[in-house]
């Protein structure tokens, strides 16, 4: 297993320096034939339904800038990356300002323009328009084209990291001449246009069967003539993760597998094969336990789960969660859910590795003693059954997660554990669809969390972690009164976190920030609102055939599929 | 037609059932024989046998010879026997509601054996289908036939059953129970046809039937059974004068007698047997009133009395003694 | 019979209004969003945005008019449009909008019709195909080794969830031996003998894990069929007018017992058109079936609501269908 | 001679309709063996536990993957979990809600096919609502059902008995309708029989009617729709798990056993052919039973 | 026709429709007339038979006598009760005092119940007896229809079809009624047993008084035990005599016809014997024929049976006829 870990890691850095070497000619290695399981809905990234859709319109549309596999930024339509020192930032930090490179032109043939660039902004930051990058434009007051090269964007509020608009996949630039009359409500009348975006991607929309499959022909106008070296691509979707994995793996029908989930002896025997390889990244993905620090039974009515109905019966005694905490070894979890493709991590910010605390990394190794110990130390005693108690409140959690055959591995692997403890638990999962969505009725998603732990995985785009770190403040509680929106599910509230995150706001300096950033990390670790499991790293599948491949976890996994070649 | 010593068993998980039980008769040309009996006196069951219309298994048929044309029906092989039947012997069965296939036309029904036996083409084959039911007396014939059998009534379906045994001039036809699902009137009109067809045609015929009424009317000879034998046979008119077998009497006895005056009826006492295991006492010892010791541990044979009456009964009604001492 | 099918179709039209009012009051009732797989990266705000974008949070009854006029009213007249025959202004009229696509929905169900009657249909054709002649063989030789044997195949069929049996095939004929493609390629267009093999090789394996399932089941009904009507009086007369054997069982008694297995067989029709959601899913066919369950599990209303009311007028229309069927195989109620 | 005497002896040994439909039912060779196996299931699971005593849902991870072994005989999945003790504690459950899940459906189906049979002025509403609930979509069905009542089933019969009832509920709900429509062809058939006739000659009430003469008299067609009930609901619970709804992860069933071996087919045959074979040799011999049973009821063939 | 002291039930213009609903609305159409003005009396301990062919009505009207169908129009007077008029509750007090006994032996008795429990079913539903006396009462009717009191606890199964109807008669006697009517009682049965039933039918009425409608088509049994024969065609009664009047000298041309055509049991007389054979079949009763309803198969019909409903008159000695040319 360890001998795979490197070998994945050598071949994702021979591939990097392939990446410049190798030089196809424009549509000289036929066919990619890409597998998605989750089947693709629509190609316009702004309304799209996943992240399927945006790593699948990513073929064909660019933004100004992408993320690089080493987290760094390529600009793609951009000339360069505007910085403070190339006086593309501002020094007030509330305007950036990008150059577009110079002859680049639609696959249609028309040549782009800044007021393409200002058009993309508008069409998604229209308030009926539900586009679902809005926060990439968070705080932006106006977009504007200084010239048909230049655009600059102007925020609010100084902006020590102005790079969400247009960077990464998420917020790419749509061609104003086909998308003008789709703005705002009508969006989603203009069907044509969100089946086949005309782009300056490598590819171009041939035919597209929403949520079964899409073919791509290559973009004769693409900026790079040599690329792609594919005439065409076929991404289908549909199946499990198992099948498509296999289709790369074992049977060869495909040359790449998105997002591989699966139990990593069932991996090795697909690997067997000897069609294909795994390749791995690691972003900021961390898959965590959710420490509910409310009260949540359901005889509480509107106040369940809510921060006026009274904090958690045992969750709230802090020896608890750390006795949780102790008593996982994540060693096993890892082993068992995820092989290569997950490490044992103690903090919610593993990455990238100037934010990455080291100060709770005793947490790394299991220790039952300590945790029955510390249970025994704080008053909890073990009944009759096994299960501790204290004042009549017995230790029995209910373990809600989505449905996904590793996190039903990984709950009843913790069940266990817990166990050891004295702590009873009662698994629950729950329709994805329904646990991740935010329909008002239902009693089962994370936000409202009608549980006692929860455990899902998270991460942010791009590098910078500045927002993500501002869902624990106290104003992310999600309730009622703000229909249950807010990402603070632990309901954790700390004015000294409150003040750390509005200063990081305030600060450019990267030394700072990363500090800042640690420490906001090591409040939440050391208090034990989240009990981190696993650094997970994306995982796909790419068969031998195929050159070039390397994983990207910063940006879509397809956004340098150009580069891409038949060995 | 010659039958000697027939017998079919059924088999069935209650047991071997003995529903005929070695029976012998001859079929004269151009004669009409009744067969008269109870239900489960096992004369359709005999009937059936001839052709092997049974069901094979449960239905065996275990001894026995049928001869007819100098061949024998049971050693025939099925290809042989297909071309008796319907072809050579013709048959009419008792319910003339189920009996046709409700899901062809009448016309497909009758043309079926005439293609099968007679090689005739589908025209001319439908000509004679015309003829046929004219010849049974259903008018309008040539638009009936493409009618379906629930587009006629009891009556005339029995009439279109008619058709269908005889389109390919059998020389015998075999009626089993052929007016029992029938109202008098109706039956009065089928006798009426079977009659004049005879008349017409000149096959025989063998009635089966358990009214003594109707059989009195239309037959040479008769055969009486009871539980899977022949118990008395004999020419129309000798049977009715002179029943020899203490069931035909009693059958005879049961009848309401027109203008008798008596209060009640005369009845037979019990019930009829459930065939079972291999008989080896008279099936009616138990309902007869002049039963003996010998009725309940022999099998009477049938035996000639005098011309054609024959009777398998030890005792002898006629001098009130045993037929024979010993 | 006329009178009683119109008859039956006017009662069928306050039957569906009914039921697609129910379906949309579960519907709406049912817990999710379509919100739900969108990274988790998208903050809380905006995803309440895109909810009211889509119109999620209309009241019930407002929601189900729109519906009705779409599916009823609007959708038709667009047909008519495409055909050519414009009526009014074709864009005053809003379609169904799929929540995941931003497409119309009926679209949607058009393109999905194809793979579905392909692969799930044939397999239903070719299970009847199986089916029959087991259970006119069955029946004829009732406990014989055949019929033994038969029984317990379907059974088998029947028992093992398709799941299991699809897997098994793609490990054996994808995997090990290579046969067979274990994806479904939708966009393949048959138009030479080469592309025609490689659809039929795709076809395979889908069809044949769905033509058991449907095999085992419509053999046991021919075959209890078949049994009721050997023992029918009609059966004797054909054997005394000296029909072969062939011709007594393949025309006489094929033909009744044909009549209640046609009426199964057409009530099973809209399974066709539901599709096999876990075959469809397994050999990745993407028809109706696998359409209906991204649309459950995306929470796509618009979509679901349209594809499970097309499926209850299917059913209702095949009761009618197989009323009908009854009524023409069978005289009795033809001439009724 | 008096006919008064008549009053023979029947000839048989005093035999009891039922007792005939058991010695008929003992002739069907199949329906025996399947009755022999189904028992043997039905012991097994009841009864294995006690036996073999492994607890289902202890992991031991270091024994995970194992094939067959003196302490595992049918080896361990991915998590160390036995199977054996998998299968059978997975047995009781898909058992148990095949079979409440079977005679709820009858319950439902047979009281409203005769209550559609009886009444004509309900036939019509009834059948189209039977019409309604096969046009129903299962599966969002089952998450309006699950959210609207698991609380509250839970707080009242615990996590697992809760689901329990929610799944069985569901499944009976969704799978009445054959049965309604066979026993409503059925009533409408014994209605015109002439012994119900001769009991409302008498002035029985409806409802006596009902249970006294056409209730018994649908049983035959009702005990085959059960023996195929309890195949089909084991197996609907089995799709369930692979939708991901229904018990707790770690609460096996064969259906989820069956799903989550699947991937690992190749790799340890074991963990899809015990539960695949569990499943078949249930199904197969329910359906046996039913066979025998509809065979040993037949009165055409008991008559022979 | 008078009423007098003796006279048990009388049905007056007996009239039972069976509506056709057709088109898409279901709307009548017309209606099968299956008993379509029936006049007739019966006098108490008497035997009153109605003969016919099948389908002319004679089963409903037999039920319509105890209302088990919904009579369309006229009245039924029981001891000068109109029961046609009774509402539910009341009709059920007077069931105890007219019991049925069907046609079919196999169908009429429920197959899984036992005999003592479908015996038992009158009681339950009328008295109060508690479960000692209702199975010794099962058991003296047992006796009294000529079966051993033993079989209680058997199933109708394990009998033959003629003490299957004995058992039939058994339930129709437990609330001993004053009127029975008997549906083709021994239709089904074998010839040897339809004596023996017949004789228990007399049997019990001269014991209990007993008042019979004894419907057949078999018209030698109804000579033998009625004492009044009407004679019904398609819906009506063309002929009602006394049974010597009826057999010796039949007024209509149907009855007639009917008698000619059952068979005697003696060739003697069958060789030489003129039947009547009727053309044609019986019409249907949704539509029949207009004027004399048996015009259309009539031997001797004139021109105005074919327009003319024939009086239903009184003829010879209390006889009635429907016939134009009666005499």
């Amino acid at each position: 297993m360890r001998k795979l870990k490197t070998l994945v890691l050598a071949t994702a850095a021979a591939s990097c320096f392939a990446a410049t070497a190798a030089q196809a000619e424009r549509g000289s290695d036929g066919n990619v034939n890409i597998a998605y399981w989750q089947a693709v809905s629509i190609l316009n990234p702004f309304l799209s339904g996943g992240t399927k859709d945006v790593e699948a319109s990513s073929l064909v549309l660019d933004p100004l800038a992408n993320y690089r596999p080493d987290g760094s930024m390529d600009p793609a339509l951009a000339a360069e990356i505007p910085t403070i020192e190339n006086g593309g930032v501002a020094a007030d930090l509330r305007s950036i300002t990008w150059k577009l490179k110079q002859g680049i032109v639609w696959s249609d043939g028309t040549p782009l323009k800044a007021s393409d660039v200002v058009f993309s902004a508008n069409y998604c930051m229209h308030p009926e328009g539900g586009c679902n990058a809005a926060s990439n434009f968070a705080d932006v007051e106006s977009v504007e084209a200084l010239d048909d090269y230049t655009v600059r964007v102007n925020f609010s509020v100084a902006k020590p990291f102005p790079y969400g608009p247009f960077v990464g996949a998420t917020s790419p630039v749509i061609q104003e001449a086909q998308f003008k009359d789709c703005m705002g409500a009508k969006a989603p009348e203009c069907t044509e246009a969100n089946f086949g975006p005309i782009g300056t991607g490598p590819f171009v929309v041939d035919e597209f069967r929403a949520n079964d499959v899409v073919t791509f022909k290559a973009n004769q106008n693409y900026r790079d003539p040599n690329q792609p070296a594919f005439a065409t691509a076929v991404l289908k979707g549909g199946g499990d993760s198992a099948a498509t994995t296999r289709s790369v793996l074992e049977t060869g029908e495909f040359d790449y597998a998105w997002n591989v989930q699966v139990e990593p002896e069932v991996l090795d025997q697909m690997m067997a094969a000897g069609k294909g390889k795994i390749i791995a990244a690691f972003g900021t993905s961390v898959e965590r336990l959710m420490v509910q620090l409310t009260d949540v039974r359901p005889e509480l009515g509107d106040l369940r789960g809510t921060v006026e109905g009274g904090p958690h019966p045992f969750n709230s005694d802090i020896n608890v969660r750390k006795a949780l905490s102790l008593a996982i070894d994540r060693d096993i979890l890892v082993e068992v859910g995820y092989g290569p493709n997950g490490q044992v991590t103690c903090n919610v910010l593993p990455a990238p590795a100037i934010y990455a605390s080291t100060a709770n990394d005793a947490c790394k190794t299991q220790d039952v003693d300590a945790a029955n110990a510390l249970l025994d130390e704080a008053g909890w005693v073990r009944g009759s059954d096994g299960v501790r108690e204290k004042d009549g409140v017995r230790l029995s959690i209910l373990f809600q997660t989505s449905t996904n055959s590793v996190r039903q591995g990984t709950q009843a692997l913790i069940k266990q554990m817990w166990q050891a403890i004295g702590v009873e638990t009662e698994l629950r999962n729950i329709d994805a669809g329904v646990f991740f969505g935010g329909d008002q009725s239902s009693p089962d998603t994370f936000q409202k969390f009608f549980a006692d732990i929860e455990m899902y995985t998270n991460n942010f785009d791009g590098t910078d972690p500045e927002a993500y770190m501002g869902n624990w403040v106290c104003s992310e509680i999600p309730s009622p009164a703000n229909q249950w929106i807010g990402n603070n599910m632990p309901r954790y509230c700390s004015e000294e976190y409150n003040a750390l995150s509005a200063e990081m706001g305030k600060t450019a300096s990267i030394e700072k920030r990363a500090e800042m950033a640690k420490k906001m990390n090591d409040m939440l670790m050391q208090e034990y609102v989240m009990i981190p499991l696993i650094h997970r790293g994306r995982v796909s599948a790419a068969s031998n055939a195929l050159g070039n491949v390397v994983l990207n976890p910063w940006d879509s996994e397809l956004a340098f599929a150009e580069e891409w070649t038949r060995n | 037609m010659d039958v000697t010593d027939l017998k079919t068993v059924f088999h069935t998980q209650d047991g071997v059932v003995h529903a005929v039980n070695g029976i012998s008769f001859h079929l004269e040309e151009g004669e009409l024989l009744s067969v008269v009996g109870e239900s489960g006196s096992g004369k359709s069951v005999t009937m059936m046998s001839l052709l092997k219309l049974l069901p094979i298994p449960p239905a065996e048929i275990a001894s026995g010879k049928v001869m007819f044309d100098g061949k024998d029906l049971l050693q025939m092989d099925l290809e042989e026997l297909r071309k008796i039947r319907g072809g050579q012997i013709g048959f009419i069965f008792q319910d003339p509601m189920t009996s046709l296939n409700p899901v062809f036309n009448v016309g497909f029904q009758i043309m079926e054996p005439l293609i099968e036996h007679m090689g005739l083409d589908k025209k001319q084959a439908r000509a004679r289908a015309v003829e046929l039911l004219e010849l049974v007396g259903i008018p309008g014939a040539s638009d009936r036939l493409n009618d379906f059998p629930h587009q006629f009534s009891g009556g005339m379906r029995q009439r279109v059953m008619i058709a269908i045994a005889l389109a390919c001039d059998p020389k015998i036809l075999i009626a089993d129970e052929p007016t029992t699902a029938l109202d008098v009137t109706i039956q009065a009109q089928i006798i009426e046809l079977i009659k004049e067809l005879r008349k017409k045609l000149g096959m025989a015929i063998v009635w089966i039937t358990h009214d003594l009424g109707v059989a009195a009317g239309i037959s040479d000879r008769l055969l009486v059974m009871y539980g899977g034998f022949v118990v008395e046979h004999a020419k129309v008119g000798d049977l009715y004068k002179r029943p020899l077998h203490p069931y035909t009497r009693a059958l005879l006895n049961t009848l309401p007698a027109e203008g008798s005056g008596e209060t009640r009826l005369r009845s037979i006492k019990g019930s009829p047997p459930n065939i079972g295991a291999e008989p080896k006492s008279c099936p009616f010892a138990p309902r007869c009133d002049y039963a003996f010791e010998r009725c309940h541990k022999e099998n009477p044979l049938l035996e000639r009395i005098e011309g054609v009456h024959d009777v398998a009964c030890w005792w002898d009604v006629e001098k009130e003694a045993p037929r024979h001492d010993g | 019979m006329l009178n009683y099918t119109l008859r039956r179709l006017l009662f069928a039209i306050p039957t569906l209004l009914v039921i697609s009012f129910i379906i949309f009051l579960i519907l709406d009732l049912a817990p999710g969003d379509p919100t739900g797989s969108l990274p988790l990266t998208i903050p809380a705000e905006v995803r309440a945005k895109i909810r009211e974008a889509l119109g999620v949070g209309e009241p019930i009854h407002i929601a189900y008019v729109k519906w009705l006029r779409g599916f009823f009213i609007y959708e038709p007249l667009h047909w008519l449009d495409q055909m050519g025959l414009v009526i009014g202004d074709p864009s005053s009229r809003p379609r169904i909008i799929s929540f995941a696509t931003r497409g119309p929905v009926v679209d949607l169900l058009m393109e999905r019709i194809p793979q579905t009657l392909w692969v799930v249909g044939l397999s239903y054709v070719v299970g009847i195909l199986i089916a029959i002649p087991i259970g006119v063989i069955s029946a004829y030789k009732q406990y014989s080794w055949f019929d033994q044997f038969g029984t317990f195949i379907s059974m088998v069929g029947f028992s093992v969830p398709t799941f299991f049996t699809g897997l098994l095939m793609i490990v054996i004929f994808s995997v090990q031996l290579g046969w067979f493609p274990s994806v479904y390629d939708t966009t393949l267009e048959v138009n030479s003998l080469g592309t025609f093999w490689l659809q039929v090789k795709q076809m395979i394996m889908p069809v044949t894990v769905l033509a058991l399932f449907n095999a085992a089941q419509i053999s046991r009904f021919m075959r209890a069929s078949m049994l009721d009507n050997l023992t029918q009086d009609y059966v004797r007369t054909a054997r005394a007018k000296g029909m072969s054997e062939k011709v007594v069982v393949l025309t006489h008694v094929l033909r009744n017992s044909l009549i209640p297995v046609v009426t199964v067989i057409a009530l099973g029709i809209p399974t066709i058109f539901g599709g096999a959601i876990i075959t469809e899913q397994i050999f990745r066919v993407n028809g109706l079936g696998q359409l209906l369950i991204i649309g459950i599990q995306g929470s796509d209303f618009p979509l679901v609501q349209t594809l499970t009311f097309l499926f209850a007028i299917l059913i209702v229309l095949f009761n009618l269908i197989a009323d009908i069927v009854y009524g023409m195989l069978d005289p009795r109620i033809r001439y009724d | 001679m008096t006919d008064q005497t008549a009053g023979e002896v029947v000839t048989k040994a005093q035999r009891t309709l039922w007792g005939d439909v058991l010695r008929q039912f003992l002739q069907h060779k199949g329906g025996v063996a399947g009755s022999i196996i189904f028992l043997f299931i039905l012991g097994a699971v009841l009864f294995g536990p006690f036996i073999h005593t492994i607890d289902p849902q202890f992991l031991d991870i270091r024994n995970k993957n194992l094939g067959p072994t003196w302490g595992h005989p049918m080896g361990t999945d991915n998590l160390g979990r036995d199977m054996l003790a998998q299968v059978l504690s997975g047995g009781r459950v898909s058992l148990a809600v095949g079979i409440a899940a079977m005679a709820l459906s009858l319950l439902v189906g047979t009281l409203i096919g005769i209550i559609a049979g009886f009444f004509q002025k309900l036939d019509g509403p009834l059948m189209r609502t039977t019409d309604l609930f096969l046009a129903l979509p299962i599966l969002p069905l089952l998450l309006v059902i699950i959210m609207l009542f698991r609380d509250s089933l839970r707080s009242v019969f615990g996590p697992e008995m809760g689901i329990f009832f929610l799944i069985v509920f569901v499944i009976g709900i969704t799978s009445w309708m054959n049965t309604a429509r066979i026993v409503r062809g059925e009533v409408l058939a014994i209605k015109e029989r002439e012994f119900v006739l001769a009991a409302r000659s008498v002035g029985t009430h409806s409802w006596k009617i009902v249970a006294r003469h056409i209730f018994p008299n649908v049983l035959s067609p009702v005990m085959v729709s059960a023996t195929l009930g309890i195949a089909n609901a084991i197996i609907t619970e089995s799709s369930l798990s692979f939708l991901g709804l229904g018990f707790p992860s770690d609460f096996p069933t064969w259906g989820r056993l069956l799903f989550d071996g699947a991937n690992f087919m190749t790799l340890n045959p074991a963990r899809v052919i015990w539960p695949g074979l569990a499943i078949s040799l249930t199904v197969l011999s329910v359906n046996y039973i039913g066979d025998g049973i509809r065979d040993a009821l037949d009165p055409r063939i008991r008559g022979r | 026709m008078t009423a007098d002291a003796e006279t048990l039930v009388r049905a007056k213009n007996l009239k039972v429709h069976f509506p056709i609903h057709a088109g898409i609305f279901r709307r009548q159409v017309g209606a099968v007339k299956a008993v379509d003005g029936l006049n007739f009396d019966i006098k108490r301990g008497e035997t009153l038979g109605l003969v016919g062919e099948s389908g002319c009505g004679k089963s409903t009207a037999g039920r319509a006598m105890l209302r088990l169908y919904e009579l369309t129009d006229g009245q039924i007077d029981f001891e000068g009760v109109d029961i046609a008029g009774l509402s539910k509750n009341d009709l059920r007090e007077m069931r105890p005092r007219m019991q049925m006994i069907f046609q079919d032996p196999q169908a009429c008795l429920n197959p899984r119940m036992t005999v003592g429990d479908i015996i038992a079913e009158p009681l339950d539903e009328h008295t109060k007896m508690s479960s000692k006396e209702k199975r010794d009462k099962v058991k003296s009717l047992l006796e009294s229809v000529g079966m051993n009191p033993d079989y209680v606890n058997r199933y109708p199964h394990e009998f033959s079809g003629g003490q299957r109807q004995r058992i039939g008669i058994a339930r129709a006697l437990a609330l001993e009624p004053d009127f029975i009517v008997c549906d083709e009682p021994i239709a089904a049965l074998d010839v040897s047993i339809q004596a023996q039933v017949v004789n228990l039918l007399q049997d019990i009425q001269d014991r209990m008084g007993l008042t019979y409608l004894f419907i057949s088509h078999d018209l030698s049994m109804v000579r033998h035990i009625a004492d009044r024969v009407a004679v019904m065609y398609l819906g009506r009664i063309v002929e009602l005599a006394p049974k010597e009047e009826l057999y010796s000298n039949p007024k209509h041309p149907y009855t007639k016809a009917l008698l000619s055509a059952v068979p005697v049991p003696d060739p003697e007389v069958e060789k030489t014997r003129e039947h009547i054979v009727l053309k044609g079949d019986v019409p249907s009763p949704a539509n029949p024929p207009s004027g004399c309803r048996f015009s259309t198969r009539c031997p001797v019909a004139q021109k105005n049976c074919f327009v003319d409903d024939p009086e239903w008159r009184k003829i010879g000695d209390g006889g009635y006829v429907a016939c134009h040319y009666a005499e």
